[in-house]
């Protein structure tokens, strides 16, 4: 029940964002929506803790950031691949176990994977990770990574 | 694909804002025109996207096909009944002056219900569709 | 005999018309029981000679009953109006349906035909369309029956069935509905622009309306049109149509069909054209040499045709030139001549079908050269057939004399001497390609044993229309006095 | 300083576009699909992100900022989501991913 | 002139080239294509194709639909949004119900090559002649 | 400046139709048509700037999210030609 | 003022509202009977509206209606006028006729619980057509012209051969296509005007300046329109789609869909460009001339070796039209009034034909001409009924056919091409032809009883084919109802240009 109470202020603030108009109507509108996007939520069964993810606290936008430096830093070394005319590639697969205890802390650090140029997940579950480099490197990199320990913090909420 | 555990989250996260998303385009419709459509589609899109993830059968407990055409025949009906309300009211039809004692404020209710129409008809089609396609891959499977 | 059946002239004239039609629907009802079925199919046609007859004192006394049906466009409307010519060819029309009525009830039961049924039905129509010609009063009217008895005599064309009687039915209807459809409708179409009406006008409807080539044009359409009228060379659907029984043969060749075609161009050219139109302008001229060309090669291929069917359907082409000559000369005498020739050549050529139907039904022979004595088998038949021959050639005792001597005299006062020539060619061809006919069935002995007559009906209606032949040689003056007052 | 910020976001502007046109390139140059999808990256991150920090930028802050925030927010989400997607179908569909021999050590620049 | 306007031009004209290049290819792979999907897949660049020349910043069209603007009281042409919009929902439904018919052929002939529908087709035609 | 963003998406959009077109599979005309998509919404934010309408922003962000659907429903057909399964038997590579 | 003057004014648009609220309806409802019921009356509501609306046109001239009160140009105009009002009520009339004759049909041509789909489309297929009859809306049109399609690919698809389905989607492409190509003229149209109203178009377009901008749009216009009119060789959807469809939507469809279209090309050419600007400026008359020609003899040469003879019908339609694009082609009131009574004529008998037919395929299983020997014996008022409307479409007089051939022929008398009169005749020979083959297999054929055949057609099938039969019939004696209004059309036509 918590839960939904904070989806809906969540989708209230969302509904308040975009709209920019505040008149009494377009309010109680939004208040009307929040309400049954939340019970539409419930009836599908998506408002649990995969779906409205409170548990991780305030520390996956210092994540987000330094993950955009991650981001950045990777995106250089592909532009530099993609415009070098031999085209210096070594696609490689490399698989490991990735530390996160819960299937939202690897779904975050799958797409997390996936989000920096140059590698991408396959697959992943709680037995292996199964991610494609564009170059060995960046492949082997994936392997008990800085990203790996920052997403199993996140994810205990610490 | 449920359990493929990223499209799984992903699609719990998005769903509750493609809802709210669809609405908030709904209402903000009605200061120009097109909103219904949009917002239908977009409705539309959050369960079809459910049906993606999580199965037809679970789309089709929680939204049921009747339901489905009753949505795309009673939008047609809210928006053809505005202009018949405008008829009978004596003006031209989809004449929303008509509609309240101020016309502009006439205009907007007008518009809004249209709109809603619109949307209510356009995600029933949608889905609708949707089903159809999903139930024929079905079949052609058995 | 004014008021037969106490109508008045116009109702008879819808009468007239309609009774063949709704006889036509007992008949179908009746279809299980030949007797009635047959019995109907008499008295309407009696009923509707008498109606014609009622009207004849009418005609001759110079009204001109008219009945206006309905207005389709604005100046086209479907209209009847009785005046003399047409009086000739519905009288012919309907005496003639009484004669092969009996005909016919002897030889579809002597043939054990088919379907026969349909066979009244049609015919009954047949007759109903050919009066509705015979009444119209306007173009319009004359080319919507015109059509229907195309098309209604086409299941009598067909009526076997077989795959020759389809090949011939698609030649009739081919050749028919293209010389209807492609020249006849562009003329209607045409007479509708430039006159804003279709009405027969007495001295043309098109007088003041048309000049210089375009006469030649507007004639050509009509006579070529005009497919029934079988001038080469719209003239292949006569042969073809030898399929079909022989009671419609004489219906095509006699009663109905070539007669409506040869009464169009007739009353075309009284009517629509007008003498003045056509002797200002040259088209009588081509319309002649047309005419005289058909005449004579119809003959020529009529000496060469064994089968006595084909031998008489092409002398029915050449007979109907003689009255297509016979209007384009344009001399009063000629077209009274032409007036004659259409009811000698109908008397005249239902005797001769009927008399080779009658061959058929009893002898089983197609050919003229299985035909040697059969004369002495059929005595009776081919008595009629020799006065028929004699008609068609212009001999006495027949009407046939009468006629040709009327053309034969315009000709000569029009001073048109290619015409003269023509008649003269085609009279000599006519008797090389009937009198052999006549020569071995009398004078030759026969090959088989002996035979019989034909059935009492066939012979009745033989006898009836020879007789009539005969008959107008000797007392022509009601036609005459008919064929008179076209001329006006 | 408004000037500055003009040029700030004329600069994110073009490098982003410079990045989504270097992803399109490596769209086209690379040699098998799983490759490709690593060019096609470029777009959706840095191509992406600079051009909508750009407009950001140029919008202040405001209502339409948070739309931009959405939308940023919407790509990065959605991008890895369909990459994951499709690369993990095109594997179980037996597309082979090139792989490099282990002898072969591409010349690193 | 400004830079900015110069290179807007250049992106209109830019723009209006993509239009023509996408409707001929869509009218290509209609013609060209045997396989149904695809033939929709072009009818729908092929239409895509006109929405661009429509919306193409070219003024063909132009006023706005002020959804986030509260300074319009009174409305401003509205038309440009209707009518893409309405191209557009009528592009859906006819690449839906496309779609739909495909699906349906594929389970009629198990096929949605046109070449083997047409094959199966002449076959039957062939079997039932024979009989 | 807007323009030239807008320019370098054209560019980078005409590319992505190309390896659309030259494929050779279908999840390389995915990955392109995904990519497109991607501009798409990128094109429609800036030319909604370059055009001063930023209600654009909202076609933008409806283009995104219909966007990734679409690539998975498309995806999910290709593989399983079966929109409504529910995904317990989707193990991946039994399939073929 | 009364409440029969209040309904008065609402005339342009009734027609076109009622069956768009009774769709949605009909899904409600489900049931059929209901359905059907519902969608009878509203069809006959719309009847008999688009009857007082032409009557009233006949009276006031031509009506604007302003939708949502919103004057022209800014708002939408509904505009009716002497021809649009008169293609409504044909429209209607056919609609309204096919309508009993479905109830029946497609319980034996559609699968139970697609029924109410079947009424739900039709309707929203009637509220196309009479939308874009009304219309006075460039792109407005373009909407309903799609509604129509959309709706008629579903009826299509809904027949019941595997083919239908093949025929619905090969439709279905090729009217996109015809779709986009008149959005990227009124696209044109709207770049160059600055207005989607017709009318105001039409004035606009009088003093525009550059030519080439609006040849090209007249030029995406007519190959767009042609493509739904199925123009020779455009036709390439037609056969199929009438031959495999359930045969209440192939009557509805032969009677009305190309016909509508035809109003398009006429309010297209007449009205908004103005017959001086498309027949001086441009070879617009010699190339429909020939378009015309070569539809009226190949798609009639076709129709003679077809063994199916729905599709030989179908051919016979594209021929037909090739008739009526002719009359366009001469551009004079004449020519103009054949087309628009052609386009009535045409409308009944061929609909009157595709009902015909759904009973022959009924009781014989199919509608091969090899399986129909001596169908005339049983079935004998179907035979004769399909001889009389098959007349019809060769032109006897009699027939409502033969009208419009009179007005085709005139004209070509009337600008003094004979060769035309005898090229029109001509190709209505081949009509001949492809009508006798029918009648030699119904009549001539097989003397036996043919024990396929299952006897007459019943009377839910009889009774409304012989109705539109009888107008078929009715239309060529009584002018009145198809060439007074038609040649009042055409002179509007031919003065309502700029
Ligand atoms: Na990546
Ligand atoms: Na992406």
């Amino acid at each position: 029940m918590l839960r939904a109470i904070g989806l809906f202020i969540v989708l209230l603030v969302f509904w308040l964002l975009l709209s920019g108009l505040y008149t009494p109507f377009l309010i109680g509108a939004g208040v009307g929506t929040a309400l049954f996007a939340t019970w539409f939520g419930r009836r599908l069964s998506v408002v649990d803790p995969e779906g409205q993810p409170f548990q991780l606290g305030w520390r996956i936008f210092v994540y987000w950031l330094w993950l955009a430096g991650e981001v950045a830093k990777s995106s250089l070394t592909v532009a530099r691949i993609v415009l070098h005319p031999k085209l210096p590639i070594s696609p490689s697969l490399v698989r490991f176990k990735a530390s996160q205890s819960t299937d939202l802390g690897r779904v975050i650090h799958a797409n997390s994977i996936t989000l920096t140029p140059g590698t991408l997940s396959i697959h992943c579950n709680a037995e292996e990770f199964l991610v494609h480099g564009l170059t060995r490197e960046g492949a082997e990199g994936c392997v008990n990574s800085a990203m790996d320990r920052w997403v199993s913090r996140c994810e205990q909420g610490r | 694909m449920r359990e493929d555990l990223i499209l799984r989250v992903v699609a719990k996260l998005l769903i509750p804002f493609l809802v709210v998303f669809a609405l908030y385009v709904q209402f903000h419709g009605d200061f120009g025109p097109g909103g219904g459509f949009q917002a239908g589609t977009i409705l539309a899109a959050a369960v079809v996207f459910y049906a993606l993830i999580f199965g037809l059968d679970a789309a089709r407990r929680q939204v049921p096909e009747r339901l489905v055409e009753v949505m795309m025949a009673a939008g047609v009906l809210i928006f053809a009944g505005v202009g018949v309300a405008s008829l009978l009211l004596g003006g031209q039809y989809l004449d929303y002056d008509l509609l309240s004692h101020d016309p502009i404020h006439g205009q907007h209710r007008g518009i809004f219900w249209v709109e809603l129409g619109v949307a209510v008809t356009v995600a029933g089609v949608m889905l609708k569709i949707f089903y159809m396609f999903a139930d024929r891959g079905r079949l052609d499977e058995e | 005999m004014d008021g037969l059946l106490n109508f008045n002239p116009t109702q008879a004239l819808w009468l007239a018309v309609v009774l063949p039609a709704l006889a036509a629907v007992a008949i179908s009802l009746l279809g299980r029981r030949p007797n009635l079925r047959e019995a109907v199919t008499l008295v309407t046609a009696v009923l509707v000679l008498l109606q014609v007859v009622g009207l004849l004192p009418l005609v001759l006394q110079g009204h001109r009953p008219t009945l206006d049906l309905f207005e389709v466009l604005p100046g086209l409307n479907m209209k009847f109006v009785l005046e003399p010519l047409g009086m000739v060819f519905a009288l012919v029309a309907s005496s003639l349906w009484v004669v092969s009525s009996i005909y016919s009830i002897g030889y579809m039961r002597g043939n054990r035909e088919a379907r026969q049924t349909r066979f009244y039905v049609c015919f009954a129509l047949a007759i109903g369309s050919a009066l509705g010609i015979a009444f119209a009063g306007n173009f319009f009217t004359l080319f919507v029956f015109y059509e229907i008895l195309t098309l209604i005599t086409f299941p009598l064309v067909t009526h076997h069935g077989t795959r020759k009687a389809k090949a011939g039915g698609r030649v009739y209807l081919g050749v028919l509905l293209f010389s209807s459809i492609v020249l006849l409708l562009p003329a209607l179409i045409w007479t509708w622009a430039l006159a804003g009406s279709t009405d027969f006008v007495v001295g043309g409807l098109l007088r003041d309306k048309l000049e210089g080539p375009a006469v030649l044009g507007m004639l050509a359409l009509c006579a070529f049109g005009v497919g029934k009228a079988a001038l080469m060379p719209m003239h292949r659907w006569l042969p073809a149509a030898m399929v079909a029984p022989t009671p419609v043969s004489a219906l095509l060749h006699a009663v109905a069909v070539v007669k409506a075609g040869v009464f169009t161009v007739v009353k075309l050219v009284v009517y629509l054209f007008g003498f003045d139109l056509l002797r200002d302008s040259s088209a009588a001229a081509a319309l002649v040499a047309a005419a005289a060309f058909t005449l004579v090669a119809a003959s020529v291929v009529a000496i060469g045709a064994d089968n006595l069917k084909r031998r008489l359907a092409y002398s029915t082409i050449s007979q109907l030139a003689y009255v297509v000559l016979a209007v384009a000369l344009i001399a009063p005498f000629s077209v009274i001549g032409a007036v004659l020739h259409l009811v000698a050549h109908a008397f005249g050529k239902i005797t001769l079908f009927f008399a080779a139907g009658a061959i058929y039904t009893a002898a089983h022979k197609t050919e003229v050269s299985q035909l040697d004595g059969i004369g002495r088998q059929m005595p009776m038949t081919m008595t009629a057939f020799a006065i028929g021959a004699l008609s068609m050639i212009g001999l006495p005792p027949a009407m046939g004399l009468v006629s040709k001597w009327f053309i034969l005299q315009g000709a000569m006062a029009s001073e048109q001497w290619l015409a003269v020539a023509a008649l003269v060619i085609s009279t000599l061809l006519g008797a090389a390609y009937l009198l052999p006919i006549v020569y071995r069935a009398f004078f030759r002995a026969p090959v088989d044993g002996q035979g019989e007559e034909a059935p009492w009906p066939m012979l009745i209606a033989m006898g009836l229309s020879a007789g009539a032949t005969v008959l107008l040689f000797l007392m022509p003056d009601l036609a005459l006095q008919l064929a008179k007052l076209v001329v006006g | 300083m408004i000037s500055l910020i003009d040029t700030l976001s004329w600069v994110c502007l073009a490098a982003g576009g410079l990045f989504a046109a270097i992803g399109g390139l490596g769209l086209l140059r690379m040699p098998d699909f799983f490759t490709r999808m690593h060019a096609a990256s470029l777009i959706d991150t840095m191509g992406a992100g600079l051009i909508l920090l750009g407009l950001l930028l140029q919008a202040g802050f405001g209502l339409v900022a948070m739309k931009l925030l959405m939308l940023a927010g919407l790509i990065f989400l959605s991008s890895p989501t369909s990459t994951h997607a499709l690369a993990k179908a095109a594997l179980a569909k037996g597309i082979e991913p090139l792989l490099a021999k282990r002898e072969d050590r591409s010349s690193k620049p | 002139m400004s830079p900015d306007s110069l290179l807007g031009q250049w992106v209109s004209h830019f723009s209006y080239f993509i239009t023509v290049f996408l409707m001929m290819a869509g009218l290509y792979i209609v013609i060209a294509r045997g396989n149904l999907i695809k033939k929709l897949v072009g009818l729908s660049i092929f239409q895509t194709s006109v929405y661009l020349l429509y919306v193409a910043p070219s003024k063909l069209l132009n006023g706005t639909a002020p959804i986030l603007s509260p300074q319009y009281q009174q409305y401003s042409n509205p038309l440009p949004h209707v009518l893409i919009l309405t191209a557009i929902v009528v592009g859906v439904a006819t690449l839906a119900l496309g779609l739909a018919l495909v699906v349906r052929i594929r389970e009629a002939y198990g096929s949605i090559d046109e070449d083997e529908i047409l094959e199966a087709e002449e076959e039957r035609r062939r079997v039932s002649e024979d009989r | 400046m807007f323009a030239v963003a807008a320019i370098a998406l054209l560019v980078t959009l005409s590319l992505a139709i190309a390896r659309a077109w030259l494929g050779p599979t279908v999840f390389d005309r995915l990955q392109a048509a995904n990519s497109c998509g991607t501009v798409a919404t990128l094109l429609l934010a800036v030319f909604g700037f370059l055009d001063g309408r930023p209600e654009f922003l909202d076609l933008a962000l409806v283009y995104g999210l219909l966007n990734v659907i679409g690539t998975i429903a498309v995806l999910k057909y290709f593989r399983k030609a079966d929109l409504g399964d529910s995904g317990v038997t989707d193990t991946g590579s039994e399939e073929r | 003022m009364s409440l029969l003057d209040k309904v008065a004014e609402h005339l342009p648009i009734l027609p076109v509202v009622l069956p768009l609220l009774a769709a949605p309806l009909t899904v409600l409802l489900r049931q059929r009977t209901l359905a059907f019921l519902l969608t009878m009356l509203v069809v006959l509501v719309s009847l008999i509206c688009s009857v007082w609306l032409l009557v009233r046109v006949g009276e006031l001239g031509v009506i604007s209606y302003a939708i949502g009160g919103w004057p022209p140009p800014i708002g939408i105009e509904y505009r009716a006028d002497a021809l649009n009002a008169l293609v409504m009520v044909l429209v209607n009339l056919i609609a309204s006729l096919v309508l009993p004759y479905s109830q029946s049909s497609i319980r034996e041509e559609i699968s139970y619980g697609q029924h109410y789909l079947y009424y739900t489309m039709l309707l929203l297929c009637i509220a196309g057509l009479n939308g874009i009859c009304m219309t006075g809306d460039a792109f407005n049109l373009f909407v309903f012209l799609e509604i129509s399609s959309l709706s008629t690919y579903v009826l299509i698809a809904l027949g019941r051969d595997r083919r239908a389905l093949v025929a619905a989607y090969q439709y279905l492409i090729m009217g996109t296509i015809g779709a986009t190509f008149i959005v990227i003229g009124v696209g044109f149209l709207y770049l160059m005007t600055g207005t989607l109203n017709l009318a105001d178009m039409a004035g606009r377009l009088g003093e525009a300046a550059d030519l080439r901008p609006v040849l090209a749009a007249l030029a995406f216009l007519t190959v767009g329109v042609s493509l739904k009119l199925a123009l020779f060789p455009l036709h390439q959807w037609l056969p199929n789609a009438y031959a495999f469809a359930p045969s209440p939507v192939s009557a509805f469809l032969a009677a009305t869909a190309t016909k509508v279209a035809v109003y398009v090309l006429l309010r297209i050419y007449f009205s908004v460009f103005g017959d001086a600007r498309v027949f001086e400026q441009l070879p617009m008359r010699e190339l429909m001339l020939l378009l015309a020609l070569a539809g009226m003899f190949v798609a009639s040469a076709v129709a003679i070796y077809q063994a199916d003879l729905k599709r030989l019908f179908a051919y016979s339609s594209v021929a037909q039209i090739g008739y009526i694009v002719l009359g366009i082609a001469f551009a004079t009131v004449n020519g103009l009034t054949a087309s628009i009574v052609h386009l009535i004529n045409h409308g009944v008998t061929k609909g009157a034909i595709f009902m015909l037919l759904g009973g022959v395929a009924l009781r014989a299983g199919g509608v091969q001409m090899s399986d129909l020997r001596g169908l005339a014996s049983r079935m004998p008022i179907t035979s004769f009924a399909m001889v009389l409307a098959g007349l019809s479409l060769i032109g006897v007089p009699g027939t409502a056919g033969f009208i419009s051939k009179w007005y085709l022929v005139l004209a070509a008398i009337e600008t003094g091409q004979w060769w035309l009169v005898f090229a029109i005749l001509l190709s209505s020979l081949l009509a001949v032809i492809y009508v006798w083959r029918f009648v030699e297999v119904a009549y001539l054929s097989g003397p036996r009883r043919n024990e396929q055949i299952r006897g007459e057609a019943p009377l839910g099938y009889l009774l409304p084919s012989l109705a539109m039969l009888s107008l078929a019939l009715w239309f060529g004696w009584q002018t009145e109802w198809t060439v007074v209004p038609a040649k009042a059309a055409a002179e509007w036509l031919l003065s309502a240009g700029p």
